[in-house]
């Protein structure tokens, strides 16, 4: 060994020192990397952890918050939803085809290692701009390879967002989020216990792939790890596939103690957590397992991350049916070890003990504190006026927005991917502001949605986190779902700089006051840092994913504005705010100098509002303004429904901001005339603002301002720039 | 579409070639497809098999001055788009056409 | 409902018949040799073996095929979606093969379908030159016969769906896959082995948006209850 | 699972030997693959690109007792699994592992 041990596997000479400390000795070799593995950041959060505690993480229906390999809601009837999402960015900045592929099987396995069906998946992603090459091949390539692990493995897409924006042009963000469905009573737990039960490796061989995969995300590779072998891996959909059916069948027939998917820091962590929750020790025999590859060391065999594995430790006794079972899908599994009563980690090479570490101490990374100072920039940003160009043509400044690649049209992108098997897609992508899933052989459903805009978040991390929280249940609300659980991606730059630091802190100060204000628990999550290359991060990036129930699928609404004639109303009052708009950075090269402001307390009035006024049928569509502010939802209703409106807005102020600006707490709805009593009532009681903008019909939209015809556009032209802006970059 | 299939004759002192390209998977990249075809032709009886990897055969036909100006552009295509090192590697091959 | 290894719309079909048609139904494994009993055997979508090598070259080699086989050279009812068309045509129950789509990308999308020969057991319940709506999931499945077996095809009146417009006209736009004459669904010979990409069992029920699937499985309801099961 | 990989010794009177299999579109069948990444090179700037075709090219490792009948086994995987004679030739070449 060197005399600077610790720097080979990524950690600090204090965390080498500690470590000593805990075993009373020197690690050898393979003890260390087994440390520098499950003491990375990504395994351990030795970061992120403090900051963590301030989401709420509790609520009556939650079954199983952070911790377990996804959070578990209950939603009656003995059903329950495991949800959780996670982010493949170097491996796709890398090799976007696989990285991305390798980034489903990965989140899927994580939901299945649960008992639970995976019944969705939703893809949050961000790029650069859309005029670099290079950016166009990351692009179709992850999106290619979402497309092909998906579909292969019968896991419909049902959703996701895209943003394109220069912060994104070295360092793409796929982050990807997987819901699956389980009843109560067939949970598995990741638990080793049980002494003397034996401990089975599952699936695909271990080859010497994705070695350093913990730490890759985290530093760059020197020349002795690239002789290792590339961290980029090649995924088997075909083989995550047999792995689910058979897991799913160890789990329904009670086969199982434990199961476990294998992902960074491969067998050593699966292992050690496995029997950490346990409170058990573990015992590995590396010669047990089955290799692709020669001459593999036990080190490697210990942290390599070949995909399509799991762990599984089978009750005592059953050892052969869970073979059989595992033989029926072609599938290889090898007793590898077993459990131990001793909490000691425990690594054989053919008998011979090669490391021997108590399994609390690979849990136990230390906290790293973390110095935080706001960022120069804000305040510089702040001091800038905002100013307001006002266009020459709304109608212009509309179409140019429904062209922006981040605003248009994202069937190039879906219709990739399989987004109906399974068969219970009831709101289809591009149809809602959520996904929504029927439930078989229930009248609810299932809403489904991921937001987070970085731009916001840059300008004001505190205010950009609440935000994508707020947005994500408003999405929900306008498919008529009530929030029930919240899992999240963060992603940022390099945690040792303290204005990244602090960009963090505030993003889920803001995130979890959302959270709270909302009423909607954390249940899972991930955190990505060192999103950044050359120095520069990406825009800070929180992403949340949420899950909502729809009570009642009798009741569907979608953005689609349908019946002529019906009146178009704003909930939520149109504060012309044009900080951070798409607008403002299309029209003037600048993101502004604040975001929207957020008033949680009006978002929750939004919320109830909405999923009230779906939930008993008021409304015929709903759609929440987001990005390109009032004017764009008004036509992207009137494109879902293929009709025009009449519409008019208040003229004072800067009217670019009030058609363009993209204040908080609004949504669009149609409804018709004789219900219109009813919703006012709903808002009064709820103190939401809302009011009459005019009527669905024509062949166009038409937005005044008083007597003055600001825009006056034919939906088919809306459709052509909307439709048309992807695929025309992209051919 | 273009029409790549009729080829118009060749440029000024162009030639025509045809370039061979093998694209294979780096030994150690975990090739899915190949064990699987493998694992099928055993079922089928071939017994005889002991490993099967899958890559591609690209037969690009193209104008050039010469066989070295040719495999000059091949090897920058290579690089560029028709393989990913990072994964991937190839080898070329040029005959006139 | 014949499962192989990498099928993911078995399930779906099974629901359809059993919770939307109210018929028996049940897995056939892909090591079952055994068909005897059944009315009609369904080879559903997905990636058997991965769609490794070609979709549908593998698992043509299932034990179950050759009862698949047998069934059908029995005047049993076969139906093949997608995935389950891709292994009729490398077993050679239906004649032509698939190439990757013209797009070279999965197509996930709805298209409109004309029922070109209303006379098979799965379409009898369509008016001829009837338009449906179905949805379409596949990146292989754009169809090649060489120009003899299509003119046979037709002339025998084999092309019993083709991808048409919304106002059932023939065009290239309509086409998702770029399949030779727009072919989406063709049957043998005799009448009882029909292979189509577009998947009927995604579009059977009113919560889904769309119904159309519903004529084809309600053919194959009222032939079966007719009595009509073998073909030849 | 096989174990591939770990090729045992080769058994009596047994030699290793590598097959070499291009599996391509026969002419006259569309090959779209081809044309996106023709169309793709032409993209880029290389305007010398006449036409592109995509085949596939497996390497399949086995143990024969001679090169003749290594070809023959082959010949024989070719016809029954690796290639779709509808659409698609192949060639085989052994050569000795
Ligand atoms: N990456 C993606 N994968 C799947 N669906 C997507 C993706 N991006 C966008 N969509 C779908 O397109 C629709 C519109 O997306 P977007 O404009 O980003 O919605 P929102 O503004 O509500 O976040 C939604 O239905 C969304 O689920
Ligand atoms: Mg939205």
């Amino acid at each position: 060994m060197s005399d600077r041990p610790w720097e080979e596997v990524g950690l600090t000479e204090t965390e080498y020192e500690q470590i000593t400390e805990i075993l009373g000795r020197r690690p050898n070799e393979l003890e260390l990397g087994m440390f520098g593995v499950m003491w990375s950041e990504h395994c351990s959060y030795k970061s992120s952890r403090p900051v963590l505690r301030l989401f709420p993480y509790e609520a009556p229906w939650v079954l199983q918050g952070p911790g377990e390999n996804a959070g578990v809601i209950a939603i009656g009837d003995g059903r329950a939803v495991v949800f959780k999402m996670e982010s493949h960015n170097h491996p796709s900045a890398i090799e976007p085809f696989q990285g991305a592929a390798t980034g489903v099987g990965g989140i899927v396995r994580d939901i299945f290692a649960m008992g639970a069906r995976p019944i969705a998946l939703l893809d949050s992603l961000r790029f650069g701009s859309l005029e670099d090459p290079r950016v166009r091949y990351l692009f179709s390539g992850v999106v290619g390879g979402i497309s092909w692990y998906g579909n292969c493995i019968g896991v419909p897409t049902v959703g996701g967002e895209i943003y394109f924006d220069t912060a994104y042009a070295t360092n793409p963000l796929v982050n990807v989020m997987c819901v699956g469905l389980l009843s109560e009573d067939k949970t598995a737990r990741a638990v080793a216990s049980g002494p003397g039960n034996k401990v089975m490796l599952v699936g695909a061989r271990t080859g010497r792939d994705g070695i350093h995969g913990a730490s890759f995300a985290s530093e760059e590779l020197g020349e002795d790890s690239l002789r290792r072998r590339p961290a980029v891996q090649v995924g088997d959909p075909f083989k995550e596939k047999l792995l689910i059916e058979a897991c799913l069948e160890l789990v329904d027939r009670g086969c199982l103690v434990g199961l476990q998917d294998l992902g960074a820091a491969g067998i050593t962590s699966a292992a050690s957590e496995m029997a950490g929750r346990a409170g058990t020790g573990m015992e590995i025999d590396v010669t047990l397992v089955p290799r692709r590859e020669e001459g593999m060391t036990p080190y490697e065999v210990m942290i390599s991350e070949s995909q399509e594995r799991m762990l599984a430790v089978p009750q005592p006794g059953r050892e052969e049916e869970v073979a059989e079972i595992l033989a029926k899908w072609d599938l290889e599994a090898a007793v590898i070890g077993q459990v131990t009563s001793d909490g000691m980690f425990r690594v054989r090479d053919a008998g011979r003990v090669v490391a021997e570490v108590p399994v609390e101490a690979l849990a136990a990374c230390p906290v790293i504190p973390r110095e935080k100072a706001r960022p120069a920039y804000l305040e510089e940003q702040a001091t800038g006026a905002e100013e307001v160009p006002e266009p020459d043509d709304y109608g212009v400044a509309l179409l140019n927005l429904l062209s922006s690649p981040t605003i248009a049209g994202k069937a190039w992108v879906w219709r990739q991917y399989d987004h109906m098997v399974q068969i219970n897609t009831a709101v289809r992508p591009g149809a809602a502001d959520a996904a929504v899933l029927r439930l078989k052989g229930s009248r609810q459903g299932l809403a489904l949605t991921t937001d987070g805009n970085g731009r916001y978040t840059y300008l004001d991390p505190y205010t950009g986190g609440a935000i994508a929280v707020a947005e994500a249940a408003r999405n929900l609300a306008c498919c008529g779902a009530r929030p029930l659980g919240v899992t999240d991606c963060l992603n940022f730059g390099h945690p040792g700089r303290p204005e990244i630091f602090w960009q963090f802190e505030e993003a889920v100060r803001g995130m979890a006051e959302a959270c709270r204000a909302l009423g909607v628990p954390v249940v899972s999550g991930n955190v990505s840092f060192y999103n950044e290359s050359s120095g520069e991060a990406v825009y800070p990036t929180p992403v949340v994913g949420m899950v909502g129930l729809v009570e009642d699928m009798e009741r569907p609404c979608t953005m689609a504005f349908t019946n002529d004639g019906d009146l178009v109303v704003l909930l939520g009052e149109n504060t012309g705010e044009l900080g951070g708009s798409e607008y403002l950075w299309l029209a003037a090269g600048r993101p502004g100098a604040r975001p929207p402001r957020v008033d949680l307390a009006r978002e929750k009035a939004l919320v109830e509002v909405l999923v009230q006024a779906v939930g008993t049928g008021l409304l015929t569509a709903a759609h929440d303004c987001a990005e390109g502010g009032l004017a764009v939802a008004l036509a992207e209703c009137c494109l879902a429904g293929g009709r025009g409106a009449r519409v008019k807005v208040t003229s004072s102020g800067s009217l670019a901001a009030l058609l363009f600006g993209e204040g908080q707490g609004r949504a669009v709805v149609s409804l018709p005339e004789a219900n219109w009593p009813r919703l006012e009532e709903l808002c009064q009681g709820q103190g939401l603002s809302v009011q009459v903008l005019g009527r669905v019909g024509g062949g166009a939209l038409e937005i005044k301002a008083g007597d003055r015809v600001l825009v006056q556009v034919p939906v088919e032209e809306l459709r052509t720039r909307w439709e048309g802006a992807i695929p025309c970059l992209m051919s | 579409m273009i029409g790549l299939r009729h080829l118009p004759g060749a440029g000024q002192g162009q030639m025509l070639y045809s370039g061979r390209i093998h694209v294979t998977l780096k030994s150690g990249v975990l090739d899915p497809q190949g064990d699987t075809v493998a694992r099928s032709l055993l079922a089928l009886g071939y017994d005889q098999v002991k490993q099967v990897r899958i890559g591609k055969y690209l037969q690009v036909g193209l104008e050039a001055e010469g066989q070295e100006e040719a495999r000059a552009a091949l090897e920058e295509m290579c690089r560029q788009l028709l393989a990913n090192p990072v994964i991937e590697q190839y080898e070329i091959e040029v005959v006139p056409a | 409902m014949v499962v192989f290894p990498g099928s993911n719309c078995d399930a779906d079909v099974l629901h359809v018949v059993q919770q939307v048609l109210g018929q028996e139904g049940r897995f056939v494994w892909h090591r079952e040799e055994d068909l005897s009993g059944f009315d009609c055997v369904v080879l559903p979508g997905g990636f058997s073996y991965g769609d490794y090598l070609r979709p549908g070259a593998i698992a043509r080699f299932s034990p179950v095929m050759r009862a698949v086989t047998a069934f059908a050279a029995a005047g049993g009812l076969v139906l093949g979606i997608c995935n389950g068309f891709q292994v009729l045509l490398e077993a050679g129950l239906l004649p032509g093969a698939m190439l990757v789509n013209d797009s070279v990308q999965f197509r996930c999308l709805e298209t409109w379908l004309r029922v070109e020969n209303a006379a098979t057991p799965f379409t009898v319940a369509c008016r001829p030159g009837q338009v449906l709506r179905v949805p379409v999931a596949h990146h292989e499945g754009n169809y090649y016969a060489d120009p003899a077996t299509l003119a046979e095809l037709e002339a025998q009146a084999q092309v019993v769906l083709r991808y048409v417009n919304q106002n059932g006209e023939e065009t290239p736009e309509a086409n998702p896959n770029g399949s030779a004459r727009n072919i989406a669904g063709i049957i043998n010979r005799y009448g009882n082995v029909l292979g189509l990409m577009p998947h009927p069992e995604r579009c059977a029920e009113p919560i889904l948006g769309n119904t159309d699937g519903r004529y084809l499985w309600n053919s194959l309801l009222s032939w079966v209850q007719q009595g009509g099961g073998r073909v030849v």
